[in-house]
């Protein structure tokens, strides 16, 4: 498997391969192809930043457009999966889930529960997130925490091609409601994806880097940046485990809860706010179940409790990295 | 009323007549305690719910609201599972885990009362989406409120059904209150199908205490929809019996409002006193759905109280297929 | 002090003397009054459960009824409160919030910061939550960790009527966005409320309590099932110290970091689902800032990772209660 | 033309002016890469900005888009420090935390641009309610595109301003596109304003390009909200000529389409043709204009690349008033 391609590509790949594999499966959201309704190129966009772009010509229809009424498509897309389709539903950036999240939290994520377990709902929901474009408070956000907390919802949030393209299809073919968070300033990043067909479970983490000293849980694509923080410090001696959960909703625990009681210590990097955060979520699991093994305290590196701001140095400030990664290890080593 | 055979008159009355019966029998049963959350009865709406649903089959869907007992009855929900599902009993149509505002069945094409105004229009219309890739001709009818009308999943569905041309009828059930507000507040046009028009599909308003104007408005809005002529907005104007919930004390309704209501624009009454007037029917057939109605809401009673609640192992169950 | 009044009216009268004292206080919400474009009575509910009742009598038109259209009306209380408005909007229940919650999100809580600091936006969002009344998965959610977590808005829950409207008149005088969260089985509690106005700052937790062998931090309603988890661990010479931290952003680490330093060992009571909840959250910070204090791990009890059920086994069940709280406590004593 | 004295012939020029300046510049800078994030310009649209808010004062409020610059020029708000703003500088309008989609001037009435598309209607309807309470005449004019006339919001801030009667302005700016789609795709009335009746408020349709009919509706509009009269949809049709956000292609344009809109439908030039040909104007008054707001986009931008960005210190201000 030598063939690299970008995280946005894979995504498109594993779109258009369950596309083609599974006629249930369809396309919609904000200019998912682009160009309906104009004189100009059909196909014209593949969604706002290009991912989708393509699939409107392998499979016409089965790519909806949607007018800027997220409950509304959002909401279709659920009715959809309740009625025997497989849509994957986008909604642009993860900071728009004000104006439809009812169709996510109580809908789709309740339907099987309040129902008695007579129904299946497989709906996915793509959603860009993170910071890094300068995009300010209201395009930057990550989200996922509020996601995480809600029963019936799975979090899925890919860090590396590899795994996007693996736990899309895995997304697709799951009966319950899924979001899939992309992080935007990932989809450049080129890495090995095979071409043909394959799934990750969810629940499993992957352990990107081993360590005995210390354990990183990072998230999206701050498992980068805990790796290039693991990098510099092992030329110190410092041998860190760096953790990937890969989904957050479920999680696996057993891994991150193993390494932590090899390690003793555990530092947790989440892009988001740190308040009720997958940030505090990880550090209560640990110091509930591997509290013997703890030999020191948790550290949390977090956006700080701020909106995203907009200015480039702001925002550069804002944003976990692995210099302040490196700093919270050293604190606790 | 000549395109409805006998037996179709009797289905339909028997059909208003189980709603009105589980709603009075709730009301009864409501005041007693035993039966748990909020409870919104449907009684003096019921020749909405029939007149269309009588159109439809299982592969059609519908999506209901709070007030949803009679959208249920209409579609054919089991009653002795409804009844012990209001129950939160285990034998109840959710296992007793979603309760009155929750009865979904979705073989039956029920896509759940829901808790939240307005939610249903957005479901129905991906109801009407996948019934389109399927190639079935099911049709999806989202029933919502006078106060609905406000809510914005309410209207952007009814844009999107027509940019999706979707098979979708919007059913407007404008009973006069949103709770405690009239509709003259909250709905500044004389009707709420004064909305389709923006939307560029037809608004038709109709007395929905007449079933038989409730079922040909339907009936023409049903076969467009099912020919793929795209969705229509169809207003019922009708009211209800009890409060808002049970509970409610109704002390924003006129003194006599109701009782009024009840004596000229019962849609039970209207209905029987012109099938049976027009020879169609015999008083004494309907007196006979009437025994055997009153029998199955008390068996329905019955066996609500008599069923098992659910246990511990139920708690943490159906929350995902897998996880 | 000796005046004892509910929940329910500690909240209505600290709305009245707010609006009475100062003329830009305005109240809206669904039937807030009530009976508007009826021919029966005008001020027939006072919001569904009468918790405004009476005040359209006293004020008249500055009680706004809305029609069913929570995103429009609440985001006008976001404007108005940026036009020199002070209102109180209240969105019946939090379970509601997935229809609306883009204004308080992403407009109301980043204004100020977005707008480098320019504006205020003095908005109090009045709404109910939480279990007991049988009212299924969309009428009993806790949902505040999801407005914690973001920044911008102050949470409150108060756990008692002498907080309820010392901690709402604070709300309506504070320049922030607040989010006042009155739990629905509550409002039937009476208890010693001072006639004259009063507040109560933001932040300052309120020790419940007094112990020295474990420290329980619980939130609202759940103050009261810890307290009597207390009450009978005292029996046994369990001496357990309480805290209700009334407001939760801010929050008053410094006082729940004092007594976990003090007793060595924490139980967290929340009553809403764990992932990513205020019990993760507190149990965070307490292991990043107390960690050398500790002696045992920490507890969470919540409910658990699933919607609320209806059936009223099912909910007993779910709800955290004392039996609970006690045997957790238990199991790390 | 008639009510318009010669300085405010002048005045609409100079602004219109000063917002095609602006974006054509920011056009050719955001393409040399200094300037951060999405931007949005309003080249093609000036003369609706400018014909609606050469009514307004600053207790006048408004609310904008993401496509925002264009609003705030015309509402007053200071070209240098917009300027600054969008290069992420300390001396920006918002101290460089907003930057092009979150530019706000309350003092001058000017609510916000918005990422958010279909925000701003609710809360210009809080201003206006704001204006009531407060006994001004003040009233708020909600900006939004075509695409966003489909968000939930919009349509729902419509009933409450008539609810309430609230003295509200929607403009819809009807581009003819939300990001890639044509509004024939998302919107299946010939026009948007069908919607008002819907609402039970006027709605009137007007060419956006003339500044003309926009100034004269725009007048009817404000005149009747602040009299008392409630609020109005209008809609303005013009067009935007660079591509939804810096680095566009535009791909689903026509060809030649937005070559064609600029010659015979840029609302600039058949500003200047109308008051020079009826004589109100020289074309060398109008010159004049031109060159100083060129000097003054010069400036802006000398101004903006030179100012200081803001500090670690900034970061985690300006989030509370208190906390
Ligand atoms: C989003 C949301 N807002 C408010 C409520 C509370 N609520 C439940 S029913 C109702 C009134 C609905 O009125 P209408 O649509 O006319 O239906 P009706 O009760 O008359 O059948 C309200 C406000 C809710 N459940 N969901
Ligand atoms: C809630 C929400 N949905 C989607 C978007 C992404 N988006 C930004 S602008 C835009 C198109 C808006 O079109 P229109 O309202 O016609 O305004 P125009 O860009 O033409 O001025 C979209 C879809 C957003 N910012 N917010
Ligand atoms: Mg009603
Ligand atoms: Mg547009």
């Amino acid at each position: 498997m030598s063939r690299k391609i970008s995280y946005k590509d894979a995504i498109n790949e594993a779109l258009s391969q369950e596309m083609e594999r599974d006629k249930s499966v369809i396309v919609m959201g904000l200019d998912n192809a682009g160009g309906r309704g104009t004189e100009g190129e059909k196909d014209a966009w593949g969604g706002v930043l290009g991912v989708t772009k393509g699939l409107y010509g392998k499979y016409g229809d089965r790519v909806m457009d949607t007018p800027i009424s997220e409950a509304a498509y959002i909401g279709s897309a659920v009715g959809a999966a309740a009625c025997g389709m497989r849509p994957v539903v986008e909604m642009m950036f993860v900071d728009f889930l004000g104006v439809c999240f009812d169709q996510m939290m109580n809908q789709a994520a309740k339907f099987r529960y309040m129902f008695g377990g007579k129904s299946v709902t497989p709906v996915v929901m793509r959603t860009m997130y993170g910071g890094g474009f300068r995009a300010a408070a209201q395009h930057s956000q990550v989200l996922y925490s509020i996601l995480a907390h809600i029963p019936g919802l799975k979090v899925v949030v890919p860090s590396t091609p590899y795994d996007a393209k693996g736990l899309l299809i895995e997304c697709i073919r799951d009966n319950d409601p899924v979001i899939f968070l992309e992080h935007k300033a990932l989809y450049g990043m080129k890495g090995e994806v095979p071409e043909e067909s394959y799934t990750i479970p969810f629940g499993q983490a992957n352990i990107v880097r081993e360590g005995k000293d210390l354990t990183i849980v990072a998230l999206g694509r701050m498992v980068h940046m805990a790796s290039q923080a693991a990098a510099s410090l092992a030329k110190t001696g410092v041998e860190v485990e760096v953790i990937d959960p890969r989904t957050i909703s479920p999680i696996d625990w057993a891994t991150i809860l193993k390494s932590v009681e090899k390690t003793g210590k555990l530092v947790v990097v989440d892009e988001a706010n740190p308040r009720c955060s997958m940030a505090t979520d990880i550090s209560a699991k640990v110091v509930q179940e591997a509290f013997k093994a703890l030999t020191a305290p948790i550290k949390m590196v977090t956006a700080p409790h701020t909106p995203p701001p907009f200015s480039d140095v702001l925002e550069d400030l804002y944003i976990p990295n692995a210099a302040k990664i490196e700093a919270a290890v050293r604190s606790i080593l | 009323m000549s395109e409805l055979k006998k037996e179709d008159l009797l289905k339909a009355y028997r059909i208003m007549k189980e709603i009105r019966e589980f709603e009075e029998r709730l009301h009864v049963e409501f005041a007693t305690g035993k039966i748990p959350g909020f409870v919104h009865l449907y009684a003096g709406e019921e020749a909405v719910a029939t007149g269309v649903c009588m159109h439809l089959t299982d592969q059609d869907r519908i999506s209901s609201t709070h007030r949803g007992h009679g959208h249920c009855i209409a579609k054919g929900v089991d009653i002795i599972g409804m009844m012990a599902e209001i129950y939160g009993k285990k034998t109840g149509t959710c296992c007793g885990k979603g309760g009155s505002m929750h009865i979904a069945d979705l073989e039956k094409g029920m896509l759940g009362a829901n808790g939240i105004v307005g939610a249903g229009p957005p479901l129905v219309c991906g109801a009407a989406l996948a019934s389109k890739f399927k190639g079935t001709d099911g049709v999806g009818v989202a029933f919502f409120g006078d106060g609905a009308s406000n809510q914005g999943t309410v209207l952007e569905s009814m844009n999107l059904a027509n940019v999706w041309n979707l098979p979708v009828i919007f059913l407007a059930e404008n009973n006069g209150y949103a709770e405690s507000t009239g509709v003259k507040y909250n709905v500044p046009t004389p009707n709420i199908a004064d909305r389709a028009a923006g939307f560029g599909m037809p608004g038709v308003t109709v007395d929905g205490n007449d079933f038989f104007a409730v079922y040909e408005a339907a009936g023409v809005a049903i076969r467009r929809a099912r020919e793929g002529g795209g969705p229509t907005l169809l207003e019922c104007k009708t009211n209800r019996f009890f409060g808002h919930f049970e509970g409610d004390a109704m002390t924003y309704k006129a003194p006599g409002e109701v009782k009024r209501q009840r004596e000229e624009n019962d849609c039970l009454k209207i209905f029987s006193a012109k099938v049976i007037s027009a020879g169609l029917v015999t008083a004494a057939e309907l007196e006979a759905i009437d025994k055997e109605v009153a029998a199955l809401i008390n068996e329905a009673v019955a066996k609500a109280v008599a069923a098992p609640k659910p246990t511990e192992a139920d708690l943490l169950t159906d929350v995902y297929v897998s996880y």
